[in-house]
This record gives C-alpha cells, structure tokens and sequence, in this order.
C-alpha cells in the first residue's frame, strides 16, 4: 500500500492510501473506497458508490497531473518550492497581475492607470488564434500599472496589468 | 465504376482534411494532403496517400497560398482540389486559377462565390428573388452618419457585419446610439485582420432570433434540392458550438416554405455543389436571408446523420459532373442528430484559448456515435490554426434521446493537456430552457452567465485518481520519453505531498 | 421522459454486450453487466454502471446458468434482462423465469420462442399459414429408412439438420444414398455436444441458394413490421461472414412478397418484438421459408445503418410496452451497408480456431464505419467462448462503393497476436463473382478453393517494418510488461539474425 | 543507422538498414527507401512508391515480431538455437507431424496406420470452440503412427499422427 497527501486550496489536507491487488487499485479517502480498474492507456473504470465513472488521468513531465471525470477538467501540481502552501498556481493567486492567456497582440487597452476596476471588467482585448479575446478582471481593485501598450506583442509571463486589490480581496 | 478523378488534392488541414480524406476513400480516389512547417506531425499528413509540404506555419505562407496549392496539385497529377471549410475554400482566385490550369475545383463557380461571399451584392440579388431580408443598409459606406441615420430608421438593437465575413469574425451588436462609432471601428479593424477587408454593413439586430440554415446541394443538371435544416442558435461570441437537427422551432408548413426559399436562394445565384443558406427566424415565426455559404460547413454531419447522405461524396460527384442520385432527391428526416464541438479553450474561464501538448486523447465508440478529428496523442496544440480540435456527432430517436447520447460521448471524450468546453457543453444541454427547445442565439449569455463549477464534488475522486497515477501511469511527454522522471513509489514508504490547483476563476 | 426500466441486466458478454449497453445508455436506463472468470478483464464489464461476478468460465457455469443470471438481476435491482444472441437468448425456459420474477424479459413469449425454436413444430405451423416451405420430413424420427425414403423422394442432395440448431452447428449436406448414414451420425453427435438435443430432420437441399432474412419488428399493440432484408449468403461451413443490405437478389416486387411473408410468419406465431425470418432463395427467384430466429442477430447493424434505425432500442422499447414509432413504420432503404465478421480463426489455414494474448489492437474510424466490438488490447482470446472478436460494418450511397469502403476498413482494423479472416475476405469481396452480386451460398467452397497468398509481395515491407519495430517498438505482453528482454539494438552496432516465418499452408 | 539480417524461408537472405530522422524511419532493403512515420503505439504510415500502408507491427515476450500488412499476417520469429536455419515453425516445416491446431477433443480419426493420404485430405476432427474442425493433410504421404484415439483430449505440441512422405515432398 502506498500513501500520498494532497493540500486541497481552501480545504483541508486530503489522505489518499492506494492498494494495488490484481490489476485493480482501491484507493481509501476519508474511510471510502474507490475502485480503480485500468481500461487502457490512462483511462480507469472507478467505481464510486456503484456508478461508473470513466476517467481520465495523465502526468506531464514537469509534475502536474491532469484528470477528467465527467467532462471536469482537474490539474494537481507536485510542489515546488515557491508554490507549495502559498496558494499560488495558474488561477488560484496573483490576482493583482494580469496575464496574457496566450501569446498574442495587444489590440487595445481598456483601462488606464487609476482606474478603479471590478470583477469581470474587461480590462485589454488580446488577439489570438485569429479571435479577438477580452481579458478580464479576477478582482475589485484600482490599475496600479500598464507595462504594455496597443499593438505590442505579450507572451505569457510578464503582467500586462498590475493591480492594486481592494481589501476584501486580499484575504481571498 | 469509372474512376471519377485521377487524385484528388485536399487544401486544408486537421478534422475536414481528414473528413474529405474519407470521401475520397469511399470513392475510390488517391488524395494528396498539403501541411505546413506546424503540421510536420499531424492527422491528416499521414491519413492521405501522399503528402506535400507548402510552407512554414502561418497560413498566409503556407494554407493560403494559392501558387503553392496549385503547384503541389501539378506535381502530384492531382485533377481536383476539395477546399474544405476555411482558408481558401470561400476564395474565388482559387477557383479562377484552377480553371486555367484545368484542375477541377470541387464547389461552386467564382461567379457564384464572389456574388455570395459579398453579403451586399448578394442582398440585392436576393431581394429581387423575393427572398424575406433583413432591414438595414442596402450597401456598404465610409460614412458613419449614414450608418446612424439607418440605425435609427431600423430601431436600436443594430448590428454591424463584414462584407466579406464569418464565424462571427468583424460582427458587432449595437444597443444604442452612444456605441455605435466604438463597435464600427473595432468591426472594421476586426474584419480587417480577419479578411483584409474592412468593408462593413449596418442591419436591425433581430432580437431573441434562431440561427437556422438549410443545406443545399445542386448538380450541373439543374437539379437544385435542399437537404433539410440545421439549428445552430446556441453560439458563444457569435461562433457556433452546438448544432442540431431537426429544430424544434419548425413545423412541417415552415421547413417547406424556408426549404423553398432556400432552393431559391442556390438557384437566384446559379449555385452549383453542396452550399448553406442561413436564415434568421424570429419568435413570431418571421425569418430573413442571412447569407449563402459556399462551402462545406463545420455542421454538415448532423445532416448526414438523419438523411443518411454523405454530403462530401456528393460533391465530388456533382463536380465530377454526375447528376444526383434518385436516392439522394427523396429524402427524409430520420431521428435526431447533435453535433459539440470541442474548441481548444477553456470553458471555465471565458473560453480563453488553451494551447499545449496533448498528454492523452481518446474516444467515444459505438453505434450512431461519430467523431470527426484532426488530432492525436502527442500533437502540439499551437495558436497558429483555428482552434477546433473534434466535432462529435451522435443520433438518436428523439431530442431528448439525442442529449443524453451527447453527453455520454462527452464524458467518453477525454483529452488532457489543452483545456475544452465539454462541461460547459453539458450544462447548456442540461439546461432546462435546452431541453425546452428554447433555444435562441442569446442562450448563453442569458443562460449561462451565473453558471458556477462546484469542483468540491470531483475533489476526492480527483485525488484518488492522481494517486492511482502516481504509481501506475508514467509521465506523457511527446512522443519522447527522454528525461522522463516519473515518481513511482513502492509500497508502504511513500508519503507524497501534492496540492491541488484548478483553473476556475474564482 | 420517463424512465423505460429502471435497470437492464445484459445477460451476454464481448461485443453484443456492449452494443446492448450502448441502447441502454441511449434511453438512459443504467446497466448492469455479469462476467465469469475469463471475463474479469473484458471490455463489456467495464462498459456498464455495475457488474456481477457469475462463475467460472465453461459457459454452463456462468452466462448459460439460469439462477445465476436471474439471482444476479434481483441482487441489483434490475427490472429487465436483455439476452443478446447465443446463450440463453432463445431459452424458454429463462423467459419463464423471468416471467416468475415480475423481470421483463426483452425478447419474445416463451410460447413463441418454444415453436419457433423447435423447427419441425413451425414448419407445420408455417405450412398452415401458407408460407413456402421446402420439401423435406415433415417430424424427426430415429428410423435411418425413413431419411432414406424421403431423400429419395426430394432427390439428391439433401440436407440434415438439428431440430434445435442454429448457427451451422449439427448440419450436414449429403450429395449420394451412401453417405447418408454417416452424416447422420455426425449430425446428431454435433447437435448432441451443441444442444444437448440429438433430435435432427432431413429435407431437400437447394442447389446455389441465397441466404436471404428479413428482420421484423413487432409491438405489444398489433403492430408488425420488416425492416427490408440482408443478404448472408457469404458463408463458410454454414456460418456467416459477410452480409450486406439490400439484396442484388431482391427487385421491389420480390422483396415486397417476402416481406409480407416475413410479416405473416412473426403474426402467425404471435410474435412480439425483434425477430428474423431466414429464407432460401433459389436461382428462378422461388423462396422458401427456412426459420424464424427469436432474438436479436450478429448482422442487425446493417439494418440499422441503411434504414437509421437502432433496433436494439427498438427491442427495449417494444419491451416496455410502447407502440413503435410512426418514424418506425415508414422506412426506406437508403444506400449499401456490408458487415464483416472478424473471427478469432486463421483465414490461410483452413479456418482453424486461432488463439493467444492481443499485442495490438486499433479500429477504422470515419463517417459511416461503425466497428462493434468486444476486446481490447491485452486480453487473451481463449477457447472458452465463441471465437467472434468485432464486426465491422459500412455504409456507403452504392454497393461498390460500400465494398471499397469495406475493405480500405479491413486494412485499418489492426490486430496482432490473433489471426483473422481479414485478407480472405478482402479476397472475397475483390472476386468478380461477389462485385457481379453473384453469391451464393457456395461461393466460398466454389471460388475461393484455390486462393493462393503470395507472401512474396509483402515480404520486404515485412522485413522493414520488423527492422523499426527491433528499434522502435517495446515488445508486448498482457497488462504487464514483467520480463521484458526486448532488444534495443544500438546503432552502428547490430547485426541481428532473424527468420521469416509464415503461417500459409503451402 | 542500425542494420538488420533476415533469413527467408526458401528465398534469400535480406539485409535492412534503418535510419532514423526525427520520427521518420527510413529503411534501405535492396537499395530500396522505404519511410515510416510513426501513427500511434505500434502503427506506422508506411510510404512505398508513393503508396500509403498503414502497418501494424508489435513484438511478443518471447520474440517473436507481428506485421499486419494491407490485412496480411506476417510472423518474424528471432532465432532460437534449434530453429534457426532449419526451415522450423508453425507450418513451414514437419508436414510429417500432424498437430492439433489447437487444444481440443479429437472427435473422429478418419484415417488408419499404413493408409496412403494426399494433401488437402482430411485426417482427423478436432472439436475446440464447438466446432468441428477438420485437420487437413499437408503433403502426400502415408501414415506412419496415430498416437491419439478418439475422444482424447489433445493439445498443440504433440503430435496426433505422424506420416512418412512421398519423394518428391522431402525436398519442397
């Protein structure tokens, strides 16, 4: 039997315990156990209080595992340093920066330094795959500052806007 | 049987090379693939028979190139060139240049395209036929007052639309007067980058309006028939996700009169090959003439589905000069059929475009089930090409039959690396005004909108799979396997630490 | 809608058990499959909501024993049994199990399930109600004088078979008076060992016949249906391997004769449900009424795909009580469909029985193929079952074109480990005779005696592909890959020695 | 590059050269190229004169390699110490030996001690997946010994009836 924990963001810590017999896996989760049959390359049957679910499960080489059960996209990431307990990872933290979703070109900015600026509010248009996309705010909060301008090309790394929260936010 | 051509040359890439790879196929014809630098390793290179490689990976270099198109055809003694949908298949210098080299193009004439890709012109046309149109501009202007004094005339909501558009590319919706100089300007910059065309129109914006369209095919005989009806009313920023077939907003006295309207249509534009004639529908059962498409849709298999026809094989034949088939003249709507697609974006996060290295792909099985795809395990999702990645099609009985159906197969799809919008597909299917059949272009907006992902449901099941993968699946890289650092615990001594992140946005 | 049951137990495994399921989740009903031990690993287990452990793998032991299917049902709550074909699909004595059990069996009455599987009883039956039958015995009977006096009378050849038989199995064909005795015997020892049942018959056998079968479909409300005919007339020792819909035999008068008589033999015997009625047609267009099969058959999915028709959810709802459908009622025949039986048995070698653990496994996909099927890569393919692995079946506007889709189908479906008839059947289907529509139920035995492969042409694509795989492809075993000593050679460094072994008889 | 020697059974010996670019082999048999582009585990697009195969090739635990070619099953056996070179396996050899094709029940030996038999007669019937099946004679000959009766459980490697060839078989 193999032992694993998962610090779920916003919840508790999660222990799984997985025992392999056959070809089957039973994993045991808060004293439930799910049936694992393998049905083909990392596609399991599991059995969960006698409904079938077919899911999906893959690990990419730098750690994070993705899973699809019943259409619903799930990512696990294996801890680094940084990342580990600070609630940081793709969505979950650095609400205060906005990011490009992919590369592409700055079509125009929405907002200028100062602005006060509200969930939901579109803030630039980034063209991308030949679409115009709108990216939007993730929090309330005021445009600390713009480090790109219209027609410049962003990659995904560098914040094309940095936000100042407001103070419910913060605590998020 | 005659061979009907020597080799057919497919100029297009992913799931409609493939689907025209097929036809091909059922008639006995070689097909020669064309792909780009990106494409080295894609589903359709290596479904056809022969492959060409034209270019580096922007379109412009390589799929949209006309002189290298023609070019791979003459090599590879290809007599025919099938467009597909996108990239030049609505391109009437294409169809031009393929007349002078004497290669068969397999849609319509230039004449036809050039009339019908010009939603003005094709306005006026069709207005002379008698076909019900939209009110608005009869053409196109620079002047911006004259777009205000035809919206006022119209009555707020408007909208404003490319000339030369599609798919939702260079659409803009008014809805009052104060918006209307912003919405025409990001209009024509869009239609600009879209189509090198920023020639813009103005119309009334019907309200709480259905997308329905009629296939229509039509042979070199005269012989013009529609194909039935697909409803595609359900549609994020005017680009379509779910289709179906039949709709549930016609009875048998409108589907015969939009079907003969739509014949009209192909025949007022001496149409010839497969086409789509898109209409507006509003609640009081009033529909107007959008456009004409001439060209193989996205959506045709749900027409295939219930007809039992195959649309592809059926223009090669019409441009082979075959007359249509008896079979093919009396149709009948059989059962329902309901098309997903799945775009490379993410559903839980303002379908923002999602690209990556596909770790795992399969998909669903069985009778009455389709998948048109252009991908495959280790493909690299990259921003170069339109995002769709698969189109699943499903039949069945009825409606309701045909839901259920679509949401077995979408749970059945699985691909890990590039994020979709399967769930979001479910929840709008789930929906009860969905299962009503009220669906209007604005179902999403106005459905949607609150819609929340409660993952606390999925949290323990996710777990326990990660840990099952933890020790029984390897880690997926490429097709390369170098580097791979997989943990692989032995019993009773691993105690990992992992942390779950998800991509919702709140 | 409401739900039809509220659960179905499919009493069957591999592929019809799947195919089963998949009508189960059309309607939504959740199903429950049962496996024995051979079966822990199989696909049509892991297809359903729940799964019951039956017993061991004879199938006496398990998916023939009656109180365990039965027991199995009420222990999950299933309303419903669905049988599939073979095993307790036509046991009377299971539908009256059922019947006890307030369990719907989806499938006939008992009492007609009882006279059409007794052949001598519905051949007097058939007789009264007028259908056609072949000269022959009108009972069984012990007395070899009696076989005698009647072969005489009908003329040489005639034909023996088993009362309770189906499926080839306890048939034997006897040209001359001096083989009669031994034919007998072997008859009645393989209908013993089958059908626990040695009870045979004797009737005229007709020189170059069509097997030719209408499928009906039958409501609990008066309603009886055929949904147009198949043609098996490709069959090796009386078991089918190709079949195709409609029939090159059949003109629109021929097949509406039939099919009323088809219709007239499910009324005569009460009928409810999906059923078959199998003819023999001979070469001046007489027909002559052969059995009536109670069950769904291995060849339904040709039905399905010329008429859109998905008769497995048509049986479940028969079952439940509803009336069949006016979509239903008024049925056409649009294009060609084949389907291809892929047997576990050795196409170059006699068909000998062929076994072993599946290396490799992957099907065609594409618009109209549809590939039913019950295995997977890793599993091993024992001597415990019947050897059918897949069916394959295609659509397409006309025969040829069908044929042609057929076969680029055949080269796409991939299996190692197992041997096939895939090749015997491409060869089948690119003889004249088969693409002139000349078949016969001696097609085989008459064309295809001297078939010949020559190994020659692929031996260096076969070396080639040995070559890459020594490099490229890790060797397989079942789901584990323990003891792996594949070799991988380095460059410049290996001169391996290998043998090209063959499986061809010569 | 790797190189590769295959003995044929009543043919030649044939060398293979195998390059890899990228995902492509290329494999040089008689001064001929022929590409294989990789197309999922254990298929490959193979290119020959412009001619598209789909080829499925997997190799078992016990060395053995399965082609699958336009639906032709070729077997590849790696050498063992008796069978290489000496024309054995599954039916190219021992037409003197009549085996089983696989395990059963033998229902009826059609045949005696001393008959003359001739290729393509029946010799004994196998039942195995209830079915009767036929066991053919693969070579003119007479038979030399039955070592089964009937009702006999057989299985693969021993066996049934062995024959003593004519002339002119002895040396195919």
């Amino acid at each position: 039997m193999s032992s694993y924990e998962f610090l779920i963001e916003g919840y508790d810590t999660v222990t799984s315990a997985v025992e392999k017999k056959g070809e089957t896996f039973f994993v045991t989760i808060d004293n439930k156990v799910v049936e694992f049959y393998p049905s083909g390359d990392n596609l399991f049957n599991a059995f969960i209080n006698g409904k079938r679910r077919l899911v999906a499960v893959a690990r990419s080489q730098n750690g994070t595992t993705y899973v699809d059960i019943d259409s619903v996209l799930i990512e696990l990431k294996e801890p680094s340093d940084d990342a580990f307990g600070s609630g940081a990872g793709d969505a979950g933290g650095e609400k205060d920066k906005v990011f490009a979703p992919m590369p592409g070109k700055i079509v125009k900015l929405l907002v200028a330094v100062g602005d006060e600026v509200t969930e939901k509010q579109q803030l630039v248009i980034v063209e991308a795959m030949k679409m115009e996309n709108p990216v939007l705010c993730r929090a309330n909060g005021k445009v600390k500052a713009i480090n790109f301008a219209d027609g410049d090309q962003v990659d995904t790394d560098s914040p094309i806007i940095e936000l100042e929260l407001a103070k419910q936010e913060q605590s998020d | 049987m005659k061979q009907l051509f020597n080799k057919i040359l497919v100029a297009n890439r992913s799931e409609i090379a493939v689907r025209v790879m097929n036809a091909c196929r059922t008639l006995g014809v070689p097909c020669v693939a064309v792909y780009s630098d990106a494409d080295r390793g894609s589903k359709h290179r290596f479904f056809a028979d022969e492959a060409v490689h034209i270019g580096a990976s922007p379109p412009r270099e390589s799929y949209l190139d006309i002189e290298k198109i023609i070019n791979a055809a003459k090599e590879t003694g290809c007599d025919a060139i099938h467009p597909g949908y996108g990239f030049l298949a609505e391109n009437p210098i294409l169809v031009q240049r393929c007349i002078e080299e004497k290669i068969t193009f397999i849609g319509p004439s230039p004449e036809a395209i050039r009339l019908l890709g010009n939603k003005v012109a094709s306005r006026v046309k069709m207005a002379d036929a008698g076909i019900p149109l939209i009110p608005g501009m009869k053409d196109s202007s620079v002047d911006v007052e004259l777009y205000k004094k035809t919206a006022e005339e119209a009555g707020y909501p408007v909208i404003i639309k490319a000339a030369a558009g599609g798919g939702g590319k260079g659409m803009r919706v008014v809805k009052a007067a104060d918006e209307l100089e912003d919405a025409l300007e990001a209009a024509r910059r869009e239609a600009k980058n879209a189509f090198n065309d920023d020639t813009v129109y103005l119309e009334k914006y019907i309200v709480n309006p259905r997308h329905i369209e009629f296939q229509v095919i039509a042979d070199t005989h005269g012989n013009t028939i529609h194909v039935f009806e697909r409803e595609c009313s359900i549609q994020r920023r005017h680009q379509k996700i779910i289709e179906e077939t039949p709709s549930m907003a016609l009875d048998d006295d409108l589907r015969a009169r939009m079907g003969a309207d739509a014949v009209k249509v192909a025949r007022a534009a001496d149409y010839t090959n497969a086409g789509t004639v898109e209409f507006l529908l509003d609640e009081t059962g009033k529909y107007y003439f959008l456009e004409m498409n001439t060209r193989i849709q996205v959506e045709h298999p749900i027409t295939e589905m219930v007809t039992g026809v195959d649309l592809v094989v059926e223009q090669i034949r019409i441009a082979a000069g075959l007359e249509l088939s008896e079979q093919v003249r009396n149709l009948t709507q059989r059962g329902h059929a309901i098309e997903c697609r799945i775009y490379a974006e993410d559903g839980e996060n303002n379908f923002m475009p999602s690209t990556g290295i596909i770790l795992h792909y399969s998909e669903p099985v069985g009778p009455d089930v389709r998948v048109d795809s252009g991908i495959a395990a280790g493909m690299e999702v990259t921003i170069d090409y339109d995002p769709i990645l698969a189109k699943l099609i499903v039949h069945a009985p009825t409606r309701e039959l045909a839901v259920r159906k679509m949401i077995d197969a979408l749970n059945a799809y699985k691909i890990l690396g590039v994020k979709t919008s399967k769930k979001f597909m479910i929840d709008v299917m789930s929906h009860p005004e969905f299962m009503a059949g009220r669906t209007y272009t604005d179902f999403i907006e106005k459905h949607m909108n609150d819609r929340k992902l409660n993952l606390k449901v999925y949290q323990n099941i996710a777990v326990a799979a990660a840990s099952v993968a933890a020790q029984a699946v390897p880690s997926s890289g490429a097709f390369s396997r170098e580097g791979d650092t997989a943990i692989t615990p032995s019993p009773w001594q691993t105690i990992g630490s992992w942390q779950i992140g998800d991509s919702i946005n709140e």
